[in-house]
């Protein structure tokens, strides 16, 4: 058996790389596919300034959990930008770089208080929006590719990994602009500004719901794959199945509690909207509650990944 | 050359690296090609700090079996221990043991200096004293108890090795009758079996043999590298190895195993001869030339057949017909391997009397292939000493006078010791215990007997390297150097090959500890200031370790600094070769010259002249008590050692599934084991490779000692459970004869 | 012929006798440890200087050792004092008090008694008794 | 394996026989210096067969890895396994020395962020302790558990065979204790080798070679069953692995 050689730092790494990259993914989206017309600008800034904070803390935080810093050799993590190589975490290590420069920069453009579009950072931001949504996806995708590089590691070793935690991070990041955004929120004054609060709830709501039900495509594909197939995969994936170690924390935390029940909630919320076409509202309580919970879930999701991938092992000799 | 070529290797590796740099700002379009130079690799790896110093051969002492080993020095430091080459034990090789004895030389439990008890006994509390206070402080309780109760009021304790001779000559110079050494605790009874019956114990050729048979000897586990090696080549040659054992340990996982049921070995020996001569499958030549007694035999074991034999020893009728005729078709190249420690069960010596039988039998001696006789030593001078008094008293419980008339009588008998001692039915009161190189709380049966013999000394001084279970208890702990800090004297051996090798000082002694040599003169000179002794003990005592060496080296062609140098010396010419008993050439050494089926020696003791089978007492429901080591242990000794100790760090009961699932024991869970005089708790391992009937522990945990903080609160002391019981004919404690309880706990 | 071989058994039964007198005489009781330590520091010593061969006690039976002693011949070939007993002697030892510590020990115990120690060991360690001894 | 192992050698030597003049010329700009040591000198590549007929797990290579290598307490660059299978009386008792595989395709080597493993010219992969970060990537790209971080560099470390041996004309520590000769390392490129004439006149194979590692330790007489089994046994099976207890299930 393997020691837990990625602990705490590394699955919050994890969590919080993807949700930076989610957020600003979906903040460039949103700024270059309508926040031009600054009905959505809000949303694009929420996004700039939340992406990142949590990029850089789990950097840090990576750091802190290399075994040179751990042993005192504090700036030996800088070796990772004296080579670049197809090691996924080669890449990743530039890809976070150059995410993290870029969303520093995309969220300066928003820095100022009026801030809106057209003005004289525009172009800027456009421009940084341009780049910054492949880095995100990179970023987000790459954590995935990490863990699914390696046949020694049959739990991780499957190509829809990198899809779930794709799609993984873009919930979280769209759930944590929902989050800021509803924690933040003062009652405007006027109606038609309450009216495009509201609106574009609908389009983070919308999309989170898709993505949710994406995710749980993901997760579905992933066990089939790992239940039809034969010999160390499907031995590994096991473990969280009834009766394996992680079953509960898989099936209550990840699915019920991070999917089931935003989807379901959400769901509940969006359809009369998309049925009746009637007018998104939604209650604030469930604004705050439901990111928490996919946040929630998009953490667990990482622990159990991470933590599955190092308690099971190929079989035979 | 090669230094030159890593240089320049090197340079490349950094410029390899700048040239890295400059891609990484190319971007990620050069990752691709930047794989193909991966494969190349860089070569700045630390090159040459394998340069290990000084190189010194020795030998090692991490058990009793002295194999040569080549000490890497490094600024007086030791760095590694590697098997030396020329030794013609070792060829390079050594056991875990004997890797780990660096960390025995730097263990942090070790005892640097001379502690003197400052509390109760066995509560831990010491007081660091100098090396004159502590020689006066023995000194003070040798004198006091010799005035109260005489020089025959000691007890000496120690076993063998290279410096045991120094501690006993003070023991002998005092005048103490009363000596316990290793052998009854060990082999006794083996040597005392082979002895009656063929005058001495014969080696084995296990490379060359064709059938192997081992009785419970567990020869892959308990090292002496030479037959380790043979028997595994054997093997590889062809050999059948069947291990007669109650769990498949493994040198039966090498060979094919036998599950006999414990204590019942001599129902299939009997068996084996029995099928030998009722197919006439027995060598006729041999039998009638070197044996005497072979009518009678016949006669004996013609109730023992094979059917019989099933029922005493869980071994199918068949089975056994097949080992006989298997053993007959590969006859003479067969060895019937005497074993070692056979500490077994009270029946012992009659049961070994049947090993060489049953070689006899097979006409399996002296032959290639089969068991002989070794190379003799190499004859080293003998140490000129002052003449011993010898007008000493007996010893406290008689043993040299009646009880065991075919025992070794120096060595002593622990069992029938102690006891005369704890209920003062000796002779006279003993009241004051000297330990060297000896664990007697952990070695000898039932524990916590032994500590009541404690209790009865007025004074306990431990000579040891750590705080072993017995110098936890006594009064005075006097620190040794282990064998790397010393020199011992010359060690002589004769397998196949003889010669003899040295033991000298790779580093410094650690803290104050002083060889055993210093330590005899130290408490001599003490004895002196008190007592008049003729000679003086000083004088005794009044030489060098260098001057004993050279002594011994004086009729061979070598110096000491020669042997320094190269470890080891053998003569050119190996006189030895096999036919010499055949041809009649030499004798064996039995009353009739001849392996003896029926021992005259025997009858005129009261003992059966041929080995009657009695049945072992049943105990239903009870589990039988085995013990043995794993590889890496060497009795109690370094269990505390923390690479060896990483191996196994706890030990555990082996279970049979079923037992444990009759009484709702999991593997890895804690069980009680209850004897009648002991109970441990320890961790169950259920194991088919156990008898139902039999339960096994590992010697040598279950300290009591907090001072081998590796080993402290780790295991269980099987000798604490054992019953004090002892072979009948040789008093060698009989380690096997404990019926033992086991629930969950 | 017949004269001769008479002759040599009444020798012998003078020895026997001789012997027995001197055993018995001053009921002398013979302490093997002593026997075994002058045997090995006196004889042993000895004959591997002289003859680099040891005797050990167990290369004879206890019957010879016992006739070994009533014969009281030590060395047929003439090269050395023929008998035993001479081995055992005060004589012996004094000759030999400066170069052996045993002897020198030994020094003031009657003949008989060393004789009579000596004699129990080898035959108490003879190759057919309990205990067969060897040399060191 | 064996003959898949052959062809590779044979081509690359070929390769390097047939391109050895151009190899000089053109090789030049990046690595001159291996280049030319490589036609001089025919490459070596290291390897190791473990006879597990012969090993009878008494765990001197593993004590004296540490040893020779100060490998810190609880971590293995070598140990051995015991394997334990059967029901009473019919049980069996298997040992499987392990190490680092030195694989001709290692991932741990393809996954390193920073080039710190690396595979020597003579087929040996080391870590450079002074380039590797500690990221723990490779401990998990490795099928064999053979690394671990080792706490006092702060870099990973595994079996090098004994790189500093080797360099001065010795076996490895754990080959050279071997008693009972169940180690026998060599070259592998080299055909009259003890080690090339032994896994040619031998039935060998090599653990878990699903993975496409394509190892350099061989073994004669494995056993089918690994540690990770024990969850699904057909029978019964116990695998000690004689490391830390506290990270094993």
């Amino acid at each position: 058996m393997h020691e837990l050689t990625w602990g705490m730092p590394v699955i919050a790494y994890l969590f919080m790389a993807g949700l930076g990259a989610g957020a600003l993914t979906t903040s460039a989206s949103v700024l270059l596919r309508g926040g031009q017309s600054g009905k959505y600008f809000s949303i694009a800034r929420y996004g700039a300034f939340i992406a990142p904070i949590p990029v850089a803390l789990g950097s840090a935080l990576l750091v802190f959990e290399l075994g040179s810093f751990q042993a005192g050799h504090w700036f030996r993590f800088l070796n990772l930008y004296t080579v670049i190589n197809l090691s996924p975490m080669s890449i990743g290590t530039w890809l976070l770089t150059i995410f993290l420069g870029i969303s520093v920069l995309y969220a300066f453009t928003f820095l100022s208080k009026d801030a809106c579009p057209g003005d004289k950072q525009d172009g800027l931001r456009r421009l940084a929006a341009w780049v910054g949504i492949p880095l995100g996806i990179g970023v987000a995708i790459y954590t995935g590719v990490l863990l699914g590089a390696m046949p020694a590691r049959p739990f991780w070793n499957s190509p829809v990994l990198a899809m779930l935690f794709f799609l993984s991070a873009l919930s979280t990041g769209v759930a944590s602009i929902i989050l800021v955004r509803a924690l933040l929120h003062r009652k405007h004054a006027s109606a038609q500004a309450e009216a495009h609060y509201h609106e574009s709830g609908y389009i983070l709501s919308a999309t989170d719901t898709l993505l949710i039900g994406l995710e749980l495509l993901a997760i579905f594909l992933f066990l089939m794959y790992a239940h039809l197939t034969i010999g160390s995969v499907r031995e590994a994936a096991t473990v969280i199945l009834a009766g394996g170690e992680l079953s509960v924390l898989f099936w209550f935390w990840v699915v019920v509690l991070g999917l089931l029940v935003p989807g379901i909630i959400e769901l509940a919320i969006l359809v009369p909207s998309i049925v009746y076409h009637r007018a998104y509202r939604s209650h604030r309580v469930i604004e705050i509650l439901v990111p928490v919970v996919v946040l929630v879930g998009g953490f667990m999701l990482r622990y159990v990944v991470v933590i599955a991938g190092q308690i099971t092992h190929p079989i035979g000799l | 050359m090669k230094a030159e070529a890593v240089k320049a290797d090197r340079q490349a590796g950094i410029s390899r690296r700048g040239f890295l740099g400059l891609c990484a700002a190319m971007g990620t379009g050069a990752a691709l090609q930047l794989r193909s130079f991966k494969a190349i690799g860089k070569n700045n790896d630390k090159p040459g700090s394998w340069s290990r110093g000084e190189v010194i051969p020795s030998t090692c002492n991490m058990c009793v079996n002295r194999c040569g080993i080549q000490c890497h020095v490094v600024n007086g430091v030791l760095e590694k221990i590697d098997g030396d080459y020329h030794n013609p034990k070792t060829l390079g090789g050594t056991c875990a043991k004997g890797q780990a004895g660096i960390m025995t030389l730097y263990d942090p439990d070790r005892i640097k200096y001379p502690l003197i008890r400052a509390g109760a006994r066995g509560e831990g509390k010491w007081r660091r004293a100098s090396w004159e206070e502590a020689y006066e402080y023995v000194a003070d309780n040798l004198d006091k108890i010799m005035d109260k109760y005489g020089p025959e009021g000691l007890l000496w304790s120690s076993s063998t090795d290279l410096t045991e001779i120094f501690f006993l000559k003070l023991g002998v110079f005092l005048g103490t009758p009363n000596f316990a050494r290793h052998a009854t605790l060990c082999l006794a009874s083996r040597n005392v079996g082979y002895f009656g019956t063929m005058g001495g114990v014969p080696d084995s050729d296990l490379a060359n043999a064709k059938y192997i048979i081992m009785f419970g000897a567990n020869r892959l586990e308990s090292f002496e590298l030479p037959y380790n090696r043979d028997l595994i080549s054997g093997i590889e040659n062809g050999a059948k190895l069947v291990v007669v054992d109650p769990r498949m340990t493994v040198t039966a996982a090498k060979g094919t195993w036998v599950p006999i049921k414990p204590r019942t070995d001599m129902a299939l020996t009997l068996a084996l001869m029995h099928v030998l001569i009722k197919e006439d499958l027995y060598d006729k030549d041999f039998v009638d030339k070197l044996t005497v007694g072979f009518d009678a035999l016949k006669e004996h074991v013609a109730q023992y057949s094979p059917e019989w034999a099933e029922k005493e020893t869980d071994i199918p009728a068949r089975t056994i017909v097949e080992m006989a005729r298997e053993m007959a078709v590969a006859a003479p190249a067969v060895v019937v391997f005497p074993g070692r420690r056979s500490s077994w069960y009270t029946n012992d010596t009659q049961f070994r009397r049947t090993l060489p039988m049953l070689m006899a039998l097979l006409g399996a001696f002296d032959v290639r292939g089969g068991n002989f006789v070794n190379a003799g030593k190499v004859k080293l001078g003998e140490f000129d000493w002052e003449m011993a008094p010898f007008d000493v008293a007996p010893c406290v419980d008689g043993f040299d006078e009646g009880p065991f008339p075919l025992a070794a009588h120096d060595d002593g008998g622990y069992v029938m010791r102690r006891d005369a001692i704890i209920d003062e039915t000796g002779k006279y009161p003993v009241r004051g215990w000297m330990i060297y190189k000896q664990n007697p709380l952990a070695a000898v049966v039932d524990g916590n007997r032994t500590l009541k013999m404690m209790e009865k000394m007025d004074f306990i001084c431990s000579i040891d390297v750590q705080p072993s279970q017995t110098a936890w208890m006594a009064d005075i702990i006097l620190p040794e150097t282990t064998y790397l800090e010393r020199l011992d004297p010359i060690w002589t051996t004769g397998g196949k090959v003889k010669f003899i090798s040295i033991r000298q000082p790779v580093v410094k002694p650690q803290g104050e500890a002083r060889t055993i040599l210093d330590i005899i003169k130290g408490i001599a000179a003490a004895m002196d200031k008190r007592r008049t002794f003729d000679p003086p003990m000083s004088k005794v005592f009044d030489f060098t370790m260098e001057d004993y060496v050279d002594k011994q080296l004086a009729p061979l062609p070598i110096d000491r600094k020669t042997l320094a140098r190269q470890g080891i010396w053998m003569p050119g010419q190996q006189k030895w070769k096999l036919g010499a008993y055949r041809r009649g050439e030499k004798d064996f050494r039995t009353p009739s010259g001849k392996i003896e089926f029926v021992s005259e020696r025997f009858r005129r003791n009261g003992y059966d002249p041929m080995p009657v089978y009695e049945p072992p007492a049943e105990e239903a429901g009870r589990q039988r008590l085995v013990t043995g080591r794993y590889a890496w242990f060497t009795h109690s000794a370094n269990q505390n050692n923390r690479w060896l100790n990483a191996i196994h760090p706890e030990n555990d009961i082996w279970i049979n599934p079923d037992v444990a699932r009759e009484k709702g024991i999991k593997d890895g869970g804690y069980v009680m084991v209850r004897s009648r005089v002991g109970k441990v708790k320890i961790k169950a391992y259920v194991t088919p490779r156990i008898r139902p009937d039999t339960v096994f522990i590992c010697h040598g945990f279950g300290t009591n000692s907090a001072g081998q903080t590796t080993l402290y609160g780790k295991g269980g002391a099987d000798q604490v459970l054992m019953e004090s019981k002892a072979d009948v004919i040789t008093n060698n404690q009989a380690l096997h004869e404990t019926w033992v309880d086991i629930t969950k706990v | 012929m017949d004269s001769k071989r008479l002759l040599s058994g009444l020798i012998l039964v003078a020895f026997l006798l001789g012997n027995a007198g001197i055993s018995f005489a001053g009921d002398i009781k013979p302490n093997k440890k002593r026997g075994q330590v002058y045997f090995r520091m006196v004889c042993t010593v000895c004959h591997m200087q002289q003859a680099e061969k040891t005797i050990p006690p167990s290369s004879r039976t206890m019957k010879q050792w016992r006739a070994y002693f009533k014969a009281d011949k030590h060395d047929v070939s003439g090269t050395t004092r023929s008998a035993v007993s001479y081995y055992m002697s005060r004589d012996y030892r004094v000759a030999i008090k400066d170069s052996n510590k045993a002897a020198k020990k030994f020094l003031k115990l009657s003949d008989e008694q060393i004789n009579a120690d000596v004699r129990e060991f080898v035959i108490k360690g003879a190759k057919d008794s309990d205990t067969p001894a060897s040399c060191n | 394996m064996s003959k898949k192992l052959k062809t590779t050698q044979q081509s690359r030597r070929g390769f390097l026989k047939g391109v050895g003049a151009a190899a000089a010329a053109v090789g030049a700009s990046a690595t001159p210096v291996q280049a030319v040591a490589a036609i001089t000198e025919p490459k070596k590549r290291y390897g190791m067969l473990i006879d597990t007929r012969r090993c009878v797990g008494c765990h001197a290579c593993s004590v004296s890895c540490r040893s020779e290598n100060n490998v810190p307490e609880g971590k293995h660059r070598s140990w051995v396994e015991y394997t334990e299978k059967g029901t009473f009386p019919n049980a069996t008792l298997h040992f499987l020395p392990r190490l680092c595989n030195q694989c001709s395709d290692p991932q741990c080597v393809s996954v390193c962020p920073t080039n710190a493993t690396h595979i020597r010219d003579d087929g040996i992969i080391t870590v450079d302790a002074d380039v590797c970060i500690g990221c723990k990537y490779c401990i998990h790209a490795c099928p064999y558990d053979a690394r671990f971080l080792n706490p006092e560099t702060g870099a990973v470390d595994k079996c090098d065979f004994c790189l500093d041996r080797l360099e001065q004309g010795k076996e490895p520590a754990c080959v050279a204790t071997c008693f009972n000769r169940a180690r026998i390392f060599g070259d592998l490129n080299d055909p009259d080798s003890t080690i090339s004439r032994m896994v040619a006149s031998n039935a060998v194979s090599v653990l878990r070679p699903g993975m496409g590692t394509l190892p350099n330790v061989f073994y004669i007489g494995l056993d089918y069953a690994d540690e990770h089994d024990i969850r699904f046994p057909r029978q019964y099976i116990r695998v000690t692995t004689h490391r830390d207890e506290n990270i094993r299930r």
